[in-house]
């Protein structure tokens, strides 16, 4: 490779990459050679200042079309924009309820990790190679890691983090065997050669590999996104972790996740021969491989979102139980893709958005009480009286997690059910078990706001709520709102500038 | 006779073929060892202006190093009561094995040479970083505190060391866009490597001295402070092996140096009618020399100031080299 | 020499994983549990080079990809290692059953 | 192609003899040792030797964090190497590029190095 | 083009209420007057589109429409899913506007003795108000259930913060029930959305009517849909094994909820199942009548039996409400205009008749501090005018000619007749058993042994009596003249079936 084409290549469409890579190492620059005693908040504006620099970047480049660059290996299509626009997001809200008030402070690491970690995601979203897709992945989690371990001398935080290591560790391993296998069958590792090449005679003689592949990549992942029964690491990482940390990992990572999950099942799969047979006149072919396994991908479907719900009725533990509601919504999230819904990607991104602004909400309240004292659920008794504002916020997510009309979780559910009916046939045992879901979180959701409202309060003092946090609550709840109210907002936004199908054309 | 050898089909006869030319090498690097170490006393002696050995075996004490050798193997061999016994007893194979190991890609001359092997630098690298475990295995089956401590330090040491060591010879690689070592040599037809990679001389040298333990870095075994390091519950024979991967890695060190820095057989120019064996002998016996100098020459370190200088000083210097080889060879290619 | 065919490559492949697998999910010390799944990703390792060697359409890049393997697996591990140390250093075990603290 | 296979295959077979004889060499003069020396265990002998005083405790205890994190550092810029050593091999052949990508590797190297060092990871004890 | 914006002016008012009460301060003395006067505005509003309404032309009046939000697939993005605001409404839905209006104003009266966090609860009244108003007003699925859902979370929290020692159990059953309630609708609005690319109940009762080759939906799918708007809706009305969660309620919320609950919010249930059950599906309809006709006489009698034997007065009129219920879904299952129409009636009179039961048992649990019939007795000469009204609501509810209960059950029981004769037959029983056991209760309340407890305690208030003289003179009213609902009804062009 020459300088000719080198300076072809289009670079500018790692713009928002480069952003963040930049802001991340001068960050780590600058904290290793600021005072020690001095405040690092300055270090997190920097860092917001990226996050705003990419945001731009990336929304100058909306209406580009796919530009593929590095051999193929990065592409930048409309699906890459949408999900890292909303990583990019998510991160921003996230450095901001990090931002330290006059009791705590914060550390230099926290900061440049988390950018690291979102640049990860971000390579995971534009990839077109496993191996930089395997290498997103693991730059998110590797700094993921570190990140929920920060608090060294906190035994929690030391446990959560070595049970996020031991989890990660082998989800990766498996989703690597399952690559490898892919590159077995194919030779290659672009995901869009490998499209191609899955009709091949090698293939078509080898389906059961194929699938085989295709179920563990699903098996890895599925510990990324948190699906069960892949989800056990979750709670206890979730409970370990500081809160803003926690926030990052069930929503930025949780997008990543996605985002992986969509174009690694998707696009190398898509015209792949699957295991049954259907006799045609002219002989014997196969059904897709994607027909093939929508069992198995139902099936994981539905156990998370029952495991989800189901056990989140029994925590007391807040953060607890907004992991296995994060588990619930990974399962809800994942039944347009179990539907092969021609939504699925219209309704998993939108459902991502509002989950987004929901969970990030419910965290930054979550992270609002944890300065007084570990969070449980009954913490929240009488927290209406403390703190009228933050229960009003706090109800506007708890009512979008739980789907109720006029917020934007609802109309993400709406999607959803309409991806799930929307198909031949329709997935009826997919929506039974959303149903059951729904109904179930109803129970917890709505235990919430029992304490919230009904219970008298152990405290009477109200509670301080750091300015970072503030603008965060403001910004969902308002977004919350904004989106169940108008959502052609969001919904015309994905019509007009992005081409979910681009991502199937190599 | 060993390149037709390689070239040949592989066969039962030539399998022993192997065997047996292993066998020769095994005895001249044995012979080497009992020879260096007494090269080492002498020269050490000469320095400090005294005699070194010269009592057994004539003027010279050229029996000495034999007559220890029959001494260790006729000692009584003891192992702690408290030791983990297997470990105990594996360790010395450990780091003696590796040893032995990383002479097959060394090629001495243009005929004495074994295995030729595309990875030949990255299979010394990789094979030599075994040993460690060697000593770490000895130290931690002993069940002594100094065992153990003189194993932390010294694989502490080793692997600081490994890294501007590994790091260094990538100027080499750069030049050459091979790993094996004949190519290596091939490349240094005009000019030594020791001409075009000063710097990456310097710290492969600095390096190499703190790898095989040496004076100014023998800490891990310095008698004076820390009783004897990692293998003070090791007695006879199985002491002896450690002494003796030690000074293997003398050899295959040196030989290393000989080949990556000094153009290995290579003649200097208009010297060409003088075989490559002696070439090779010369610039090998040099650089063993001045590791004896450097022992003689030089006060040991203090632990903290070794790894900083490690870390903090060959490190460093390894990437720029790294850096200043790549824009030299872009300034060639541009120009 | 005959070489050897590519299923036994993918055989001891499986098996490494399988071991690895079981080793993570049953092991009680925290050391040998990552260092089982370090066996994981070099059963992976195994596989990408046996592909790239035997496998359809043979090519570099399964070796290409191996060295990625081997060195976020090194990451992995180095960060595996520095979380259990400070995990010893607050807890002093590195026996995974009595990580138990998060519960409830 | 015969020949350059031949080489391949017979230089591993090199090495395998070099392990075999490394292995056989250590097991040749113990066990020859084992008729040679003599062997009258005792007690005494057999406790473990701290400079003459009774040892006490066992020696496997913790031992200090630094060599973990001298361990953990070998291990992130040793495998480092697994890049540099093919990229380097391959220099000469990539061009522009794989110049400007390992600066940018080598940078980052470094970067991660005075992290260390600004850490006082380096330091020791 | 003034009139188009009326039903979301309707729709709103309460806002302002809501708006109003939020600004002043917590303590304020007027907070409970305020709350009222909030409720004035969409009674007035109501009024005025109740005076407007059309009765001489068909269809849907007041209609606003307005593309709200499209759902496009990458696949296909030219055939947008068009989501739609989109008001509107029928001679069926005018009725029960008035009903939710009148009865919130008057429930809102019944609030006035509330002392503590009157403000919170004045701002989720409204808001309930404005989820009831809604839910009768829309033209679309897709809005019907956003408003359902709204009285839904402030139902629940009304009940579970002003309620009786069990509130948040009743709270906690509410939610439940109703949520499983909504989300089978909410499937029910989504299979229908997919298959006909709209909410619009109009056009929806429309095609489906036209497509009987079953163009759109297979056969088996249209009963599945009714079965799950059988559910949906018989949750809310409720149908007997879905009946706990309305009990608790009855039982343990506020007075003024409870008006509105046994008023309305049941009512939504009867309302959704005449408008979209019988709308959509009346093929299905037709073909589970029989089972509809058997659940509605176990709703009779089952209501019936227990309301018997009861000790507690609010428990006995929970019961009642279902055995009334029970008729409504009686005559729903006859499935001819008579029939029909009864269970409009039987839904709007049952509304009103509650409401003043419920009004009264307010006014019991505020002087007597016991809704238990052993300890309550003899309070006719204590309190006469109280007495006289809850005797004329207890009559009113078991049916007495003249008045509204009479009229609709005896619709209701002429369709059933006519349709299901040995089902009818059956049915008669639980009327009589409503006169016996509404009897038993009014009676013990009202005659029996003079308790001294309760000397000196007040007779009704101005305040109390105007709502209960409205309620009663409304429940005459109709009972004299059913004219005044059946022109507005106008059943056959609402419903659009023939009879």
């Amino acid at each position: 490779m020459d300088m000719e084409t080198l300076l072809q290549y289009e670079w500018n469409s790692m713009w928002p990459e480069f952003t963040i890579l930049l802001t991340a190492v001068a960050l780590s620059l600058i904290d290793l050679f600021m005072n020690k005693k001095k405040d690092r908040s300055l270090l997190i504006w920097l860092a917001l200042a990226g996050i705003a620099v990419a945001i731009v970047c990336l929304v100058l480049q909306f209406d580009d079309g796919v530009v593929s660059i590095l051999n193929e290996t990065y592409r930048l299509d409309s699906f890459a924009k949408a999900f890292k626009f909303l990583m990019l997001i998510g991160t921003g809200f996230v450095l901001l309820l990090g931002v330290p008030d006059e009791s705590t402070s914060v550390r230099g690491e926290y900061i440049y990790l988390i950018l690291t970690a979102l640049l990860g995601g971000m390579m995971m979203a534009s990839s077109a190679d496993l191996i930089t897709l395997f290498v997103g992945l693991e730059l998110l989690s590797l700094s993921s890691y570190v990140l929920v371990g920060i608090r060294k001398t906190n035994p929690l935080a030391n446990e959560a983090a070595f049970k996020y290591v031991v989890n990660g560790g082998i989800a990766t391993a498996i989703t690597l065997f399952g690559m490898s296998y892919l590159y077995g069958l194919t030779g290659e590792t672009n995901i869009y050669e490998i499209q191609g090449l899955m009709g091949s005679d090698v293939v078509t003689d080898n389906r059961f590999l194929a699938v085989f592949a295709f179920l563990m990549i699903v098996v890895g992942l599925a510990f990324k996104i948190t699906a069960a029964p892949f989800h056990m690491w979750a709670p206890d990482v979730y409970q370990g972790a500081e809160t803003p940390v926690t926030a990052f990992l069930s929503v930025v990572s949780k997008i990543a996740g996605f985002a992986i999950m969509l174009r690694l099942l998707m696009v190398p799969f898509v015209f792949a021969p699957g295991t049954g047979e259907i006799i045609t006149p002219d002989g014997i072919s196969y059904e897709t491989l994607l027909v093939s396994v929508r069992p198995y991908l139902v099936l994981l479907a539905i156990v998370t979102i029952l495991v989800g719900n189901v056990i989140a009725l029994r925590q007391l533990n807040a953060k607890r139980l907004f992991a296995y509601s994060s588990i619930a919504h990974a399962g809800y999230l994942l039944v347009p893709l179990a539907a092969l819904s021609e939504l699925v990607f219209e309704a998993v991104w939108f459902y991502l958005t509002a989950y987004l602004l929901m969970n990030i909400g419910a965290f930054a309240v979550i992270h609002v009480m944890s300065a007084e004292e570990e969070v449980t659920v009954a913490s929240f008794a009488g927290l209406f009286k403390r703190a009228p504002y933050l229960t009003i916020a706090m109800s506007i997510y708890l009512l979008s997690l739980a789907g109720i009309p006029l917020t934007a979780g609802f109309i993400g559910k709406f999607e959803i059910f309409m991806s799930a009916l929307g198909t031949e046939p329709k997935r009826y045992l997919l929506v039974t078990a959303m149903l059951a879901g729904t109904v179930l979180s109803y129970v917890y959701y709505f235990g919430l706001f029992v304490q919230m409202y009904f219970r008298p309060s152990k405290r009477q003092t109200p509670v301080t709520i750091s300015n970072g946090v503030t603008a965060v609550l403001a910004i969902t709840a308002a977004g919350t709102v904004l989106l169940g109210v108008f959502p052609s907002i969001a919904l015309t936004f994905i019509h007009d500038h992005f081409q979910f199908l681009e991502i199937f054309n190599p | 006779m060993i390149q037709n050898m390689l070239e040949s089909t592989p066969s039962y006869l030539q399998t022993g073929g192997f065997f047996l030319v292993g066998v020769a090498m095994l005895m001249v690097v044995l012979g080497f060892v009992t020879y260096a170490i007494l090269a080492e006393r002498k020269v050490l002696g000469f320095m400090q202006l005294r005699h070194g050995p010269n009592r057994v075996g004539g003027r010279f004490g050229l029996l000495q190093t034999v007559a220890d050798i029959l001494k260790l193997l006729l000692k009584e061999d003891t192992i702690p009561r408290d030791a983990d016994r297997p470990l105990f007893i594996i360790a010395p194979v450990i780091a003696f094995a590796p040893a032995f190991l990383v002479i097959a890609v060394l090629p001495l001359t243009e005929r004495i040479s074994f295995a030729n092997i595309g990875v030949g630098l990255l299979y010394y690298i990789a094979i030599s970083g075994i040993t460690t475990i060697g000593i770490l295995a000895g130290g931690w089956a002993s069940n002594n505190k100094y065992a153990l401590l003189g194993s932390m330090r010294s694989a502490a040491q080793m692997i600081s060391y490994e890294i501007p060591l590994v790091m260094s010879v990538i100027g080499i690689v750069l030049l050459t866009g091979s790993l094996n070592l004949n190519d290596i040599i091939a490349e240094q037809q005009s000019v030594a490597f020791l001409f075009k990679q000063p710097l990456a001389f310097f710290i492969f040298l600095i390096a190499s001295v703190a790898e095989l333990n040496r004076t100014p870095f023998d800490l891990p075994e310095a008698e004076s402070e820390l009783v004897a390091g990692y293998h003070v519950e090791y007695s006879g024979f199985r002491w002896a092996f450690f002494m003796l991967a030690e000074y293997v890695y003398l050899f295959a060190m040196a030989s290393l140096t000989t080949i990556l820095f000094l153009g290995g057989w290579q003649a200097i120019p208009y010297l060409t009618f003088i075989p490559g064996a002696v070439w090779f002998g010369l610039k090998f016996i040099s650089v063993v020399f001045v590791m004896i100098w450097i022992r003689a020459t030089f006060p040991r370190l203090r632990a903290d100031q070794l790894m900083s200088f490690g870390w903090k000083v060959l490190l460093p210097l390894a990437l720029l080299n790294i850096f200043l080889t790549t824009i030299v060879i872009e300034l060639f290619r541009s120009f | 020499m005959s070489s050897v065919p590519l299923s036994a490559y993918l055989v001891t492949a499986l098996l490494l994983f399988c071991m690895g697998l079981y080793g993570a999910l049953t092991k009680r010390n925290a050391v040998i549990v990552l260092i089982s799944i370090e066996l994981m990703l070099n059963a992976v390792n195994l596989n990408l080079v046996a592909f790239a060697k035997y496998g359809v359409g043979a090519s570099i890049r399964g070796q290409v990809f191996s060295l990625f393997t081997i060195t976020v697996a090194a990451a992995e591990a180095a960060v595996g290692l520095a979380i259990l140390i400070a995990l010893y250093r607050n807890r002093a075990t590195v026996n995974v059953d009595e990580m138990n603290t998060l519960k409830k | 192609m015969g020949e350059s296979l031949n080489v391949y295959q017979n230089s591993y077979l090199f090495v395998i003899m070099f392990l075999i004889l490394a292995l056989l060499l250590p097991a040749i003069a113990l066990t020859a040792g084992r008729f040679l020396r003599p062997s009258k265990p005792s007690a005494e002998k057999q406790t473990t030797y701290e400079s003459g005083i009774e040892p006490f405790h066992q020696s496997w205890i913790q031992y200090n964090v630094r060599y973990y994190l001298f361990g953990l550092l070998f291990v992130i810029f040793d495998v480092e190497t697994v890049f540099l050593y093919p990229w380097a091999v391959a220099y000469q052949k990539l061009g522009f590029f794989a110049f400007i990508e390992m600066m940018l590797f080598i940078i980052m190297l470094f970067i991660g190095l005075l992290y260390a060092w600004k850490k006082k990871v380096l330091k020791w004890i | 083009m003034n009139e188009s914006f009326l039903l979301t002016i309707l729709i709103l008012s309460p806002l302002l209420g809501i708006v109003l009460l939020s600004v002043m301060p917590g303590n304020h003395r007027f907070i409970n007057y305020m709350g009222v006067l909030g409720t004035v505005l969409p009674l007035v509003l109501t009024l005025i589109v109740f005076s407007l309404f059309d009765r001489t032309v068909s269809g849907v009046q007041f209609v606003e429409y307005r593309q709200w939000f499209e759902l496009m697939t990458s696949i296909s993005p030219n055939e947008p899913y068009t989501v739609a605001y989109d008001l509107g409404v029928t001679g069926l839905s005018v009725l029960f506007l008035m009903l939710a209006s009148l009865i919130t104003f008057l429930a809102s009266l019944t609030a006035l003795r509330l002392k503590e966090s009157a403000k919170g609860f004045y701002i989720l009244f409204l808001l309930l108000e404005l989820g009831l108003l809604g839910v009768f007003v829309s033209e679309n699925l897709f809005l019907f259930f956003l408003f359902f859902e709204i009285t839904l979370v402030s139902m629940f929290l009304l009940v579970g913060k002003w309620g009786g020692f069990n509130r948040e159990k009743a709270a906690f059953s509410f939610m439940i029930y109703n949520g499983i309630g909504s989300i089978l609708l909410l499937i029910v609005i989504i299979v229908l959305f997919v298959e006909m690319k709209t909410t619009n109940i109009t056009e929806l009762t429309m095609l489906l009517k036209e497509t009987d080759s079953l163009e759109f939906l297979s056969g088996d799918t249209r009963t599945w849909l009714f079965v799950l708007l059988l559910i949906a809706f018989g949750i809310k009305l409720p149908i007997v094994p879905f009946h706990t969660w309305m009990v608790r309620v009855h039982v343990e919320a506020p007075i003024a909820v409870v008006m509105i609950h046994a008023g309305v919010l049941l009512k939504i249930g009867a309302y959704g199942l005449l408008r979209f059950g019988v709308g959509f599906f009346p093929q299905q309809l037709k073909d589970m009548a029989v089972v509809l006709a058997i659940l509605g006489v176990i709703n009779l009698l089952y209501g019936a039996f227990i309301a018997l034997v009861q000790t507690e007065l609010r428990s006995v009129l929970a019961y009642s409400s279902i055995s009334h219920m029970g008729i409504v879904l009686l005559g729903v299952a006859s499935f001819n205009t008579a029939g029909l129409q009864g269970a409009v009636f039987q839904t709007i009179s049952h509304g009103l008749i509650a409401a003043l039961l419920f009004l009264l048992v307010g006014v019991i649990v505020d002087r007597f501090h016991t809704t238990k019939l052993e300890e309550l007795g003899g309070v006719a000469s204590q309190a006469p005018l109280f007495a006289g009204f809850l005797l004329a609501a207890g009559l009113a509810s078991l049916g007495l000619p003249g008045m509204s209960g009479f009229i609709s059950e005896f619709l209701a029981f002429l369709g059933l007749f006519e349709s299901m004769p040995v089902i009818g037959s059956v049915g008669i029983l639980g009327l009589i058993l409503t006169a016996v056991y509404m009897l038993r209760a009014v009676l013990a309340v009202t005659f029996g042994e003079r308790r001294p407890l309760f000397d000196g305690i007040r007779d009704l208030t101005a305040v109390e009596i105007v709502p209960s003289a409205i309620l009663l003179s409304i429940i005459i009213w109709i009972g004299v003249y059913p004219a005044v609902l059946s022109n507005t009804l106008q059943l056959a062009r609402t419903i659009g079936i023939g009879g």
